[in-house]
């Protein structure tokens, strides 16, 4: 029930008690931050990220948190498109495929139908956002549960992916590379885009009307409807959103890593973008959410993962480690919100 | 006076259920219907049909003297019908002005007018006498009545020329009720909006309404201006049906 | 790293066998298929190499081939300093530049059990010691043109696009299209997860009565051919049968008849002297530099399956004991 | 007369929101007392303290004049304890029969006797003259008034001592719900239950309560038998409230 | 809406309109069939078996039927308990780990701690259920969200399971050989265990007040517990359900693959069982599902992956005909239950 997407509760008067004497403007920034429903993951993160400095001093170090800022990326920008359509009540399983196909339909266009990059970019976008389209009008028109019609693209794209791939990896056409570092391959590049896209996406959510009605669709279908929203017109929406999103972190991924790669992607990665907006704190029930809760998310995940391999855990132990590590912070995270609820009277 | 909206030979079933079997129904401008009946005699399903929820399955509507076919809820608020559901269609998630607005957001486009939306809401809830701790919080937090309270202040400030109130008081306190029938009559006295109202309690249909209603079987079986019925006349009505349907013996008292 | 600290016990004190005292260096295995029995062996061989020269060694990567994933372990190794990093290099573009970035920060770099495409092996690592997967499908390919003298085959592969065992089934078409002989090979999916594996080849094998080879490219599709080839009799219709690696049903199937062959890649090899070539890159300051090592591949047969199937040995890893194997008679050879 | 529940000094707040300060309040065995208030004075909260949803900050409360701790919903309902809340607490995808003895079922085990319970429903729903098409449908498809007849039936007809009733009549018809009020009556005049009603209909809760307790910033401020009090005075007394506590002209209607 | 658990409508009076002269029992008996919720998922997995048969005729011989049996039942198993999970309103990701760790489980207690066979698989569906247990317990008491707390502990069981296993296969115990046969060796032996596993959790979820409450709880959370039921129960209990039939499967298929394989299970397998019971028309949401849906939600899956295998589709392009497959025929199912609907009047 700690519902909205922050919004409410971001906005409440200032408590009564403030302690007096103490610097009045910090306390109440504080506030204001602990209020946020964002505030108890970002903790989480922030405690993680002492631990792992502490305890191997490399973390902190500018090629570290490159990789930190690449592991989460690619998955947060996912995660954007997730938490819109898990917030209207609805999941994207192909999102990974989508991630894995359309850097293979950039290096089509440019290499087989002579295309300008950029605007093969573009187009890989647009059938992103045509795939999330598909997805929303069987959802929404014909009815199916969005689970299994994703599902189905799921496999669908990933087929097509295959099939035109040979299943063999492909180089970045020598035409893109002069894109190479603005998408994804400079240091920071998928990061300023990560925030770009979630800043974006969470004015879209907190601010607009668009995101108002997408809260509105998922906690409430038929209130919604009765209010006159248009549901279909939304769902379908984020959809195409999210397609879109996941064909633009393919093709980041995929000028990051300088190949064209069949396995990346794929179910893994539409499943951490999934967990990201779960564990920033989006309801799989619809109704609430946050994209930068998902940012944080992918965030905290990708700290994990990284940090392990940075003290040097070994596959086999790595799991026990990590599953510990997250069953932990999360306790803590809903142990914080609980405190920050309870402090708020 | 100029008929707003007429219903003819409107029928709808669900299944197995058939909730109207032949509505006809009129109302006219500036005019304040009551619309009574038993629990499940239709009221609300005629309600969402008026109102392009839901899609009747023969029988036509016209506004304004002209058929019109309500494609959806937002096509027939465009024409100018606006609801008050019985189930109130408040989202649970969002906060109390956000839910006052849906649909009719303020917007300073691209982004939403919350600080208009907010102080308008904080407005409207102090005329209505509802009293509640900040429109910030979210509805899902509020009591029975303040919640109702805010689906009919979403109806009722919006600029609809008609609107279709099903059970507006049902949750309300003395207090609040009084004041929203006070608002009603405002509109009323207007002359500008025309209501449909649905309610049990008598006594607020005759001291608000121009006409009451009685829906049984499916159909509209009684049509009176209030001034030419009483509280007893349509207790007895409504008794009358109810002693007819059954046979047993405890004598229903009089509301 | 924390599971092999046990083995390796004598570390800086007072140096290994002649060698001078050395810091515990430590290596990291980036890998595709981190949690894949096939590799195994390969982390005992490179646990008993760090054992033997007081070092440590961490095995990590991507458990599903994806690429990004393996690349953030790399450059995570980088981060961590590692004193040497070994690599398989699963995709010919994408590890080049941070190979590069390795050697830059003084960090040797070899690659082991795969080695970007034919004759390109896409990064500037020091040598690699293995045989690449392409080669190894090839001389699958190679042998099933050897053992069927045409008709319809099957490759089943479990996940299509996967890097460790795409190219095997690449290779195998390639050397079957080169033998010139009859044989309709096709490639089939039969899904990550072993008993999935099972029911596909079952009904692949029953839609398809009139097929006279079935092969496979992983070692859980491998191992359920034999089972299927053995619960329908196929090896009396003369259907030839074989795939990779030594999984103990595989290997059980082999004794019995079921299946022609399965190749051993001598998986412990490539972890054993990865370690080995990288502790002495280190200790000699880079003057031995580590050499091109062609690990090879083994056919294992009916012939010379005995000594696999005698024992349970670290060497393929179905048994975590140190012992000493006796071999007696005469050295196979040709 | 004995006691057979008292609140002593409860106060009940959620976060910001104080909703319940200092409520003291008591029950005597066979009584219907009557509990009003304005929208969002804390009577659905005292409710849910009651029966054990809520657990009161401070405070306690005497069962039979013992201090009892209802640490949940079962724990009351064990000790003789039924609750019709406002929200109703149905289950929109069981059907009417299963939500009528939802938490009660009947049951040869190990399965759910259905076809008793599915009997009883229907009799049940037909003493309270309740026409339901058949207690096989879920109850998402039921008009309001007919959802509260299930909610209502729910806990009536259970063997509960005290029931707690929050609006129990708020959707009901004229018919139906004097045909409720019939049967608060009867479990009155059998002695063995006592009830606390929460009404917004003065009428109603004159004609069925012995006495009339207020609910008002957080405290009970006015209790008196029905037959002391009238609805003149009752609705005075939240007017007064209402005239105090704001300056706006619009005068209330007596409701 | 199309709520409830088949209850309600299944147990409707007849229409008024049937076709005079009809054979009437036929007619009633067709009539209550058509009724239930599974009937359109059985009708679609009869099509495609139909389908299946015109194009390739070895798809109903006896090896085959074996053969698509043992492809559906394991899954269906696991599926049975996301169902119960599902409707009250939860999910289990672990449940594939929890396949995947329990016959390795079922070996140590025989090879290294010298158990009683029967004994042993008994303790690891213990072990199945304990993890439940945990799931639940964080989920419930702690409340982390059941989607956070079993990705933790599907890594840490994961991790578990390597680490002991070193990620090598076993073999069967040979102590154990004797009751291969009766756990999922012998031809029929995994159908018939999911066929009455089905049946029981049929009969719990349709007439049981553990069903009753496990809707109940799905369906509306706080009314639930308004009404005085002790929610944290029935979740928890739903969750031990969950990992001992996820153990309980990971038994079955190890002896009928006569091995012991860290790859077996996982992700993929508690995938395909949420596919399942979600094409079988369980809701994500909460409140609504059937174990018999999910059973022929599987078979479908099941039908799929074995019919385009016997037809001998490439690795390639098999997805993409899956995928197609999945949305042609859920399609129809949507529509078909339209029908079903709209015929009732
Ligand atoms: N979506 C639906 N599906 C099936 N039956 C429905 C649906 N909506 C309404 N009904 C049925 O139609 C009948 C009329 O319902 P309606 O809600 O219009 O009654 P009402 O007059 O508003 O009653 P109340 O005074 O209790 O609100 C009822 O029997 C109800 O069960
Ligand atoms: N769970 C909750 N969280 C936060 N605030 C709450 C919660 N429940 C109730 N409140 C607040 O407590 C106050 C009292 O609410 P309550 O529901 O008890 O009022 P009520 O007297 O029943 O009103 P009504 O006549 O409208 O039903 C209200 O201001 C409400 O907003
Ligand atoms: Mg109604
Ligand atoms: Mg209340």
């Amino acid at each position: 029930m700690d519902g909205a997407v922050g919004r409410t509760e971001a906005e409440k008067t200032p408590p009564k008690g403030t302690a007096p004497g103490a610097p009045r403007a910090l306390g109440r920034a504080a506030d204001a931050f602990l209020r946020r429903r964002e505030a108890t993951i970002l903790v989480v993160a922030i405690a993680l990220l002492v631990y792992f400095q502490w305890s191997r001093s490399a973390f902190l170090s500018h090629d570290n948190l490159v990789n930190i800022s690449q592991g989460t990326a690619p998955y947060a920008i996912v995660a954007v498109g997730e938490v819109l359509l898990l917030v209207s009540g609805e999941i994207d399983l192909s999102a990974g495929m989508i991630f894995t196909l359309s850097p293979f339909l950039m290096h089509y266009f440019i290499d087989y139908y002579g295309m300008y990059p950029i605007i093969a970019i573009v187009v890989a976008l647009l059938a992103g956002a045509a795939i999330g389209l598909v997805n929303g009008a069987v959802t929404v028109l014909l009815k199916v549960p969005s689970f299994v019609t994703t599902l189905g693209t799921l496999f669908l794209v990933q087929g097509i992916t295959l099939t035109t791939s040979h299943a063999y990896p492909a180089e970045i056409p020598p035409a893109a590379q002069g894109l190479a570092g603005w998408f994804g391959h400079a240091d920071w590049s998928e990061l300023i885009w990560c925030l770009a896209i979630v800043a974006f996406f969470h004015i879209v959510l907190i601010r607009t009307r668009w995101g108002l009605h997408t809260v509105a669709v998922g906690g409430n279908l038929l209130g919604a409807s009765e209010a006159g929203i248009k549901v279909a017109r939304i769902k379908i929406g984020n959809f195409m959103v999210t397609g879109g999103l996941a064909a633009f972190a393919g093709i980041l991924e995929a000028f990051r890593t300088s190949t064209i790669d069949p396995s990346s992607g794929g179910t893994g990665a539409m499943f951490t973008a999934v967990s990201a907006a779960v564990i920033g704190g989006t309801a799989l029930a619809g109704g609430s959410g946050t994209v930068i809760g998902a940012l944080l998310g992918a965030l905290v995940l990708a700290e994990l993962q990284n940090g392990f391999n940075l003290i040097g855990i070994s596959a086999n132990p790595f799991n026990i480690i990590l599953g510990a590590a997250i069953l932990v912070s999360m306790i803590l995270n809903v142990h914080l919100a609980r405190l920050r609820r309870a402090g708020r009277s | 006076m100029t008929e707003v909206l007429r219903a003819e030979h409107l029928a709808k079933s669900f299944g197995a259920v058939t909730a109207l079997t032949d509505i006809n129904l009129r109302l006219e401008q500036g005019e304040v219907l009551g619309l009574i009946g038993d629990n499940g005699a239709g009221k609300s399903t005629l309600i969402k049909i008026l109102c392009g929820f839901h899609q009747p399955d023969s029988g036509r509507i016209l506004l304004n003297g002209e058929e019109a076919t309500f494609k959806s809820v937002e096509h027939a608020r465009g024409l100018g019908i606006d609801t008050v559901y019985q189930d109130l269609a408040l989202i649970n998630e969002l906060s109390v002005y956000h839910n006052m607005f849906l649909g009719r957001e303020r917007v300073r486009w691209p982004l939403l007018s919350n600080r208009a939306m907010r102080k308008l809401a904080k407005q409207h809830l102090d005329d209505m006498g509802v009293n509640i701790s900040s429109v910030d919080v979210e509805v899902a937090k509020l009591s029975g009545g303040q919640r109702q309270a805010i689906a009919v202040a979403r109806s009722v400030y919006s600029d609809a020329k008609i609107l279709l109130l099903d059970e507006p008081l049902a949750a309300m306190g003395a207090k609040e009720g009084a004041l929203i029938l006070d608002l009603v009559r405002e509109l009323k006295d207007r002359g500008e909006v025309s209501v449909i109202i649905i309610a049990h309690n008598y006594a607020q249909v005759l001291e608000v309404c121009d006409r009451v209603n009685l829906l049984q079987h499916g159909e509209i079986t009684f049509d009176k201006a209030a001034g030419e019925t009483s509280l007893t006349e349509l207790t007895d009505l409504v008794v009358a049906e109810y002693r007819a349907a059954r046979t047993r013996g405890t004598p229903p008292a009089g509301a | 790293s924390s599971d092999n600290k046990k083995d390796a016990g004598t570390a800086a004190k007072g140096g290994v066998g002649a060698f001078p005292a050395t810091p515990k260096w430590k290596f990291v295995f980036v890998n595709h298929v981190t949690t894949n029995p096939f590799f195994t062996p390969t982390q005992y061989g490179a646990r008993d190499a760090c054992a033997l020269l007081g070092c440590d060694f961490q095995w990590t990567g991507s458990q599903d081939s994806v690429v990004p994933q393996m690349i953030n372990a790399f450059n995570s190794a980088i981060s961590a300093k590692a004193d040497g990093i070994a690599v398989a290099v699963v995709d010919k573009t994408a590890f080049g530049a941070p190979v590069d970035k390795a050697l830059d920060a003084g960090i040797p770099v070899v690659s082991y059990n795969a080695d970007g495409a034919k004759g390109d092996p896409g990064t500037n690592r020091l040598a690699y010691i293995g045989q690449d997967l392409y080669t190894s499908g090839y001389q699958l390919g190679q042998r099933i043109a050897s053992l069927m003298q045409g008709g319809d085959a099957v490759g089943f592969i479990a996940t299509p696009g996967s890097l460790n065992i795409q190219p095997r089934i690449d290779g195998a078409k390639d050397a079957i299209k080169a033998s010139g002989k009859p044989i309709n090979f096709t490639s089939v999916a039969s899904g990550a997860e072993l008993p999935k594996e099972l029911s596909t080849i079952d009904a692949y094998a029953q839609g398809h009565k009139n097929v006279k080879g079935m092969f496979a490219v992983d070692a859980g599709s491998t191992e359920n051919v034999g089972k299927v080839v053995a619960k329908y009799g196929l090896k009396s219709k003369g259907v030839a049968a074989g795939g990779f690696d030594l999984n103990p049903a595989t290997l059980t199937g082999i004794k019995a008849g079921n299946l022609d062959f399965t190749i051993d890649q001598q998986p412990y090899l490539q972890g054993f002297l990865p370690v080995l070539y990288l502790y002495l890159y280190k200790l000699s300051g880079g003057l031995t530099a580590p050499s091109e090592t062609n690990t090879g591949l083994l056919f294992v047969t009916k012939d010379n399956v005995d000594p696999y199937l005698a024992t349970k040995t670290r060497f393929e890893g179905s048994s975590t004991q140190q012992q000493l194997l006796n071999r007696t008679g005469p050295i196979a050879h040709k």
